[in-house]
């Protein structure tokens, strides 16, 4: 089960001829993810790993009308335009993997999915997995195995040294879902919260956040307000990051006194979330708590 | 990507934002002639790219031509925070009634643009969001049809103004809107914003970021951003910038490079966490190849503080053996012969980990393991 | 009764300190409509004819509660603002008086007053009257008298002749509603025929169109389509216009073929409306009619 | 406000839209000049703000510059439905493999714009419409987020293109919406938009039609509009549109002043139904003033085929009394003495009444027995 992303997820991956595209399509095609079809236009008829490719949208979804998901890996001038063809496809998930998207670009993509009730992940993010089901996104398969933790991160490659530690520690997870290292990204930590609480193959959460923004304050408050239900472990990545300096993520920087990775800790810490000091301590925590 | 008050004062006037009367800088003998045009007082401001160069001595003012010579003399060259000087922006002192403040900038949460005001102004958003936060007007920017008259005239109302003023105001506003849009900027902000004794509203001070993401449709800061010879980079962030990596100068003295920026931002963090002290931080990105990887090592190995390089890669798309064979090319090349602590697991570790004990390189399987070995190596050298 | 304006109307009047605005404030007045405040920015704080006049419509709604409706006078490189302003205001009906709105502007207002069940009328009409309970328009009042014919006009002028000619001949208006001579309007034919159906007070309708679009031949199969049941009789405008050329009004044109006065009152003929060969007939065809 | 082909096509090419080779030519010598630096066969084109020159005979072919000169001469200077051709368009004639049609209009009904295109081209929309209906491909064009990439690229694949030409074609769809959008047009068309033999797309027509109450926001055209030698108004015409009045030259000779366009409309069909030929249309709006009427008059009179001039006038905003004063001050500055049949009923009709009683000017109330008299006039004279 997991959320969002489940064995009957139909997939378009949209600039499926580009080396990135065509990378990951076999590997997700090797995961076992279904891929119905392709897009790139300027492309159509042509074929990537036996999955056909149609030059927009619209050709796509005629030919697979069973198709409810598409992942995006198109250049970021163009990903805009890609978006909004993957919303007006009636699309119900839309992973943007593309990074270095212009912020105005990303506001109009979020109005847009919000109107239509589309569901964004990213963009800059690694994508979703539910381990055993359906990886619609470009992360290493092998770290992870279904089990019952769910991950919600703003990184990547740090999720994967997560998700590999509660696999070693034979925790598994659920899904595991890249929030994206944007400024503005089409999740926050609030809604995917929300979606594991109802998950009942989800036990714990794992939540994993970094400087900049407040995302991580609210987090902390809602699992406040609600008496989360599920223990919930984190980690924050950035507390020796210096102010106005982007580490790497455009959404990762602090801004005078706001976005500190002391002010989440304290905040999570207050909402009675226990923070891992290393990456790997988030196995042990929720090792321990559930055992309980 | 930071632009300079000149810059940003320029852009104003481009889109009928008054702003005081003045010119740029770049010695003591300009800036006396540009003030023999201007009338006095006058103000000669810094052009660097870090907040609170007021508190720095960085904004002086002037009531006759020689004490513009000597405060422009004064600041030029000056360093503030590790910055240059290299030019003052040399205007006339506003006699001011009341100082506003007014930015756009990004709202995460709401997921768009928002409008900041507030009718104290000069200090900085923090403290008066921390000191008057009852006078601070938070206005949300609606995505479907942006920013419009009206909703410029309800903030200027907001903040207190009614009548030809409040029009006055609003169509400050909505030009700093224009900015925005027009410049793919990320934050716009007029700080003080003046109302003069005389009753005009005039921008003291401008700022604009623009969305380094969106650079591609501003070809001419694009070009500039490389070329200015004081930015907000220092010169080897402007190199990784160049060859698309993400760097930060730090002031420690243990060189780190990862792939992944918050696996790298965790491992500065595990670094200090034993007690050592990141040199910087470098994200070498996803599939980092041969060259991406020596690149890296070239702009690490440069900083002379650094005494031992933490590379620390999680392979996942990235091949361990191409990190592998990309450390010892990059080694060579570079010419670096200080100690390495290498972290290295995931897709084909094994070969990656042959190829690089051949070549005498330790390579560890923990994060926590190899940060702690670093930090050792950074304090007391090879064991 | 009648349709959208009646006693309980609580009007803004946008642009109230113009010269327009100001004048027809005052005539409104005498008519009785309730006008409740003004806007003009830049003029808050004075009052026209009594009423106070805000800068902004946020101040006039939070003062005025009640109000419910909005006429605007404001310059056409202004309009499309104001009427944005009275949409996000929430009014339920914005009239706009104004001329010379650029087309991509009415597109706009359009657009947002459909995703906000905002009824729009005009730009560029006289506006709508229920006689003797509501006035919210620049029409000459005297014409008009409480009765029972619905009106619905593309035009202003010709619209008072035959009001004026029903009035004479007994009848009456229910209500008296133009839909404004620009190429795009908030209502069409279609949408006031649907209303005075529903209009216990509306016996008969008048449908006064001219050259230019279709919205009468659309209207003519709307008729026959519901057999529409109250007797309709109409006058075109504008059989003597020759092609290309704009008469008067920005939406008053032929194209080619198209829009051209024969089309539209063959297709009115067809659907059993009868066609009034001068306006005066108007008053004569439906006095006839509903005496049987 | 229409455009002449040739600023459509300098339009199309800062657009990016090919177009063929060419240049304006306002002699024939200019226009073998041109030819010189084109390739033969070439095309010289009337210049004129009617459709249907080609049927005219102003679109000739040359194929060697003799031509190209006995074209010009005899398409300069030619009158196309009453319009004198002052200039030529020169440009090379394209070999072409297909044309196709591409516009983007007005959709009345859905309230937004329209894009229209089909695999036939160089006929007009409603031939298309007529012959081909199934080929036609019309695309109304979201007013949320404007006319993309991905809907120029469906109607491409709808007219049958697929792969590279999809996304050339695409492009230039895409370049139209643009200049929709920019110039506040209310129609651009290619048409043809030719594919070459060679593989092109060139649009070898262009119209653009500027909704003239955007002007304001376009003022070179603005000005273009009152400076054009030849533009689709004529003399009468360009005068009354700077007067703010809406006019409109017709063939017959009762000349028709009213207030509101619907009812000038009615008064010319009016006139017709009793068999009589109106000669203009005019209206002088709402509230006119005497200075107004005056204009209006001025310029009906000056058309010398009016024989009776037929004056309806509605007073609801406008008083009765107020426009008499003007026919009296009108009539007497214009120095118009040709008979008058006026229709004045509404605010202060009696006093206007009065007014022309006493200047000898009888008026009548009802706009039927008007229109009857001013018939009777135009054909026998006053009785």
């Amino acid at each position: 089960m997991g959320i969002i992303v489940n064995r009957n997820t139909k997939v378009i991956v949209q600039g499926i001829t580009g080396t990135q595209g065509r990378f990951h399509t076999k590997a997700m095609l090797e995961y076992g993810t279904k891929i119905v079809a392709g897009v790139t236009p300027g492309k159509g008829g042509t074929k990537i790993h036996g999955i056909p490719v149609y030059d927009t949208m619209a050709e796509a979804i005629e030919k697979h009308e069973e198709a409810n998901a598409s992942i995006i890996f198109v250049p970021a001038p163009f990903a805009l335009d890609a978006t909004l063809e993957a919303i007006e496809s009636k699309m119900e998930t839309i992973v943007i993997i593309t990074e270095h998207i212009p912020i105005k670009d990303s506001i109009q993509i979020m109005h847009l999915a919000k109107e239509n009730n589309t569901t964004i992940i990213g963009p800059n993010t690694p994508g979703i997995i539910t381990p055993g089901e359906c990886k619609l996104g470009i992360m290493p398969a092998h770290v992870f195995q279904q089990g019952m933790v769910g991950i919600i991160s703003r990184s990547g490659t740090l999720t994967y040294e997560i998700a590999n530690s509660l696999t070693q520690a034979q925790l598994g997870q659920s899904t595991c879902l890249g929030l994206g290292g944007d400024p503005i990204v089409g999740l926050n930590f609030i809604d995917v919260l929300e979606m594991f609480e109802k998950d009942p193959h989800t036990k714990a959460v794992a939540l994993i956040g970094e400087i900049g923004g407040n995302l991580e304050e609210l987090a902390a408050k809602y699992i406040q307000e609600v008496n989360y239900p599920k223990p919930v472990a984190a980690f924050i990545a950035g507390r020796t990051a210096p102010p106005g300096k982007r580490m790497g993520h455009a959404g990762a920087i602090v801004m005078g006194k706001a976005g500190t990775a002391q002010t989440k800790i304290e905040a999570l810490k207050a909402a009675g979330v226990e923070i891992a000091e290393k990456p790997g301590d988030i196995a042990k925590i929720l090792a321990q708590k559930l055992r309980t | 990507m930071k632009l300079f008050e000149y810059e940003a004062k320029r852009i104003f006037t481009n889109y009928g934002i008054p702003i005081p009367r003045g010119e740029l800088a770049t010695s003591p003998e300009e800036a006396c002639r540009i003030a023999s045009r201007l009338n006095f007082p006058i103000a000669i401001k810094a052009q660097v790219l870090v907040s609170g160069r007021g508190k720095a001595g960085g904004i002086l003012f002037a009531k006759c031509p020689s004490e513009v010579k000597e405060s422009a003399a004064r600041i030029l060259g000056m360093n503030i925070k590790g910055l240059k000087v290299e030019s003052v922006w040399v205007e006339e002192k506003l006699p001011v009634k009341s100082e506003l403040f007014f930015s756009i900038t990004i709202d995460r949460v709401k997921k768009g643009y928002i409008a900041l005001s507030s009718s104290v102004g000069g200090i900085d958003i923090e403290e008066i969001a921390e000191k008057t936060p009852e006078k601070l007007v938070k206005f949300p920017i609606n995505p479907k049809y942006g920013f419009r008259s009206f909703h410029a005239r309800q903030i200027a109302s907001k903040i207190g103004y009614t009548g030809a003023k409040q029009t006055q105001l609003a169509s400050i506003f909505q030009s700093l809107y224009s900015i925005i849009e027009d410049l793919d900027a990320e934050l716009v902000e007029m700080n003080p914003l003046v109302e003069t004794t005389t009753g005009e509203f005039i921008a003291a001070d401008a700022r604009i970021i623009i969305d380094d993401n969106a650079l591609f449709r501003h070809p001419e800061y694009k070009k500039r951003l490389f070329e200015a010879k004081t930015s907000e980079f220092s010169r080897e962030e402007l190199k990784a910038l160049e060859k698309g990596l993400a760097y930060v100068k730090l002031e420690g003295n243990i060189g780190i490079i990862g792939n992944g920026a918050g696996l790298v931002m965790a491992t500065l963090d595990a670094v200090q966490h034993y007690g050592g002290q990141p040199a910087n931080f470098l994200d070498v990105g996803g599939g980092a190849s041969a060259e991406r990887i020596t690149a890296a090592l070239e702009i690490v190995a440069s900083d002379p503080k650094v005494n031992v390089i933490f590379i620390n890669i999680l392979g996942g798309i990235t091949r361990c053996d191409e990190v592998a064979k990309g450390i010892i090319n990059a080694k060579e090349k570079v010419g670096y012969d200080k100690p390495m602590v290498i972290r290295l697991v995931g897709t084909n570790e094994e070969e990656g980990k042959r190829v690089l004990s051949e070549a005498g390189i330790h390579v560890l399987e923990s994060m926590e393991e190899a940060a702690e070995k670093a930090v050792q190596i950074s304090q007391r050298g090879l064991p």
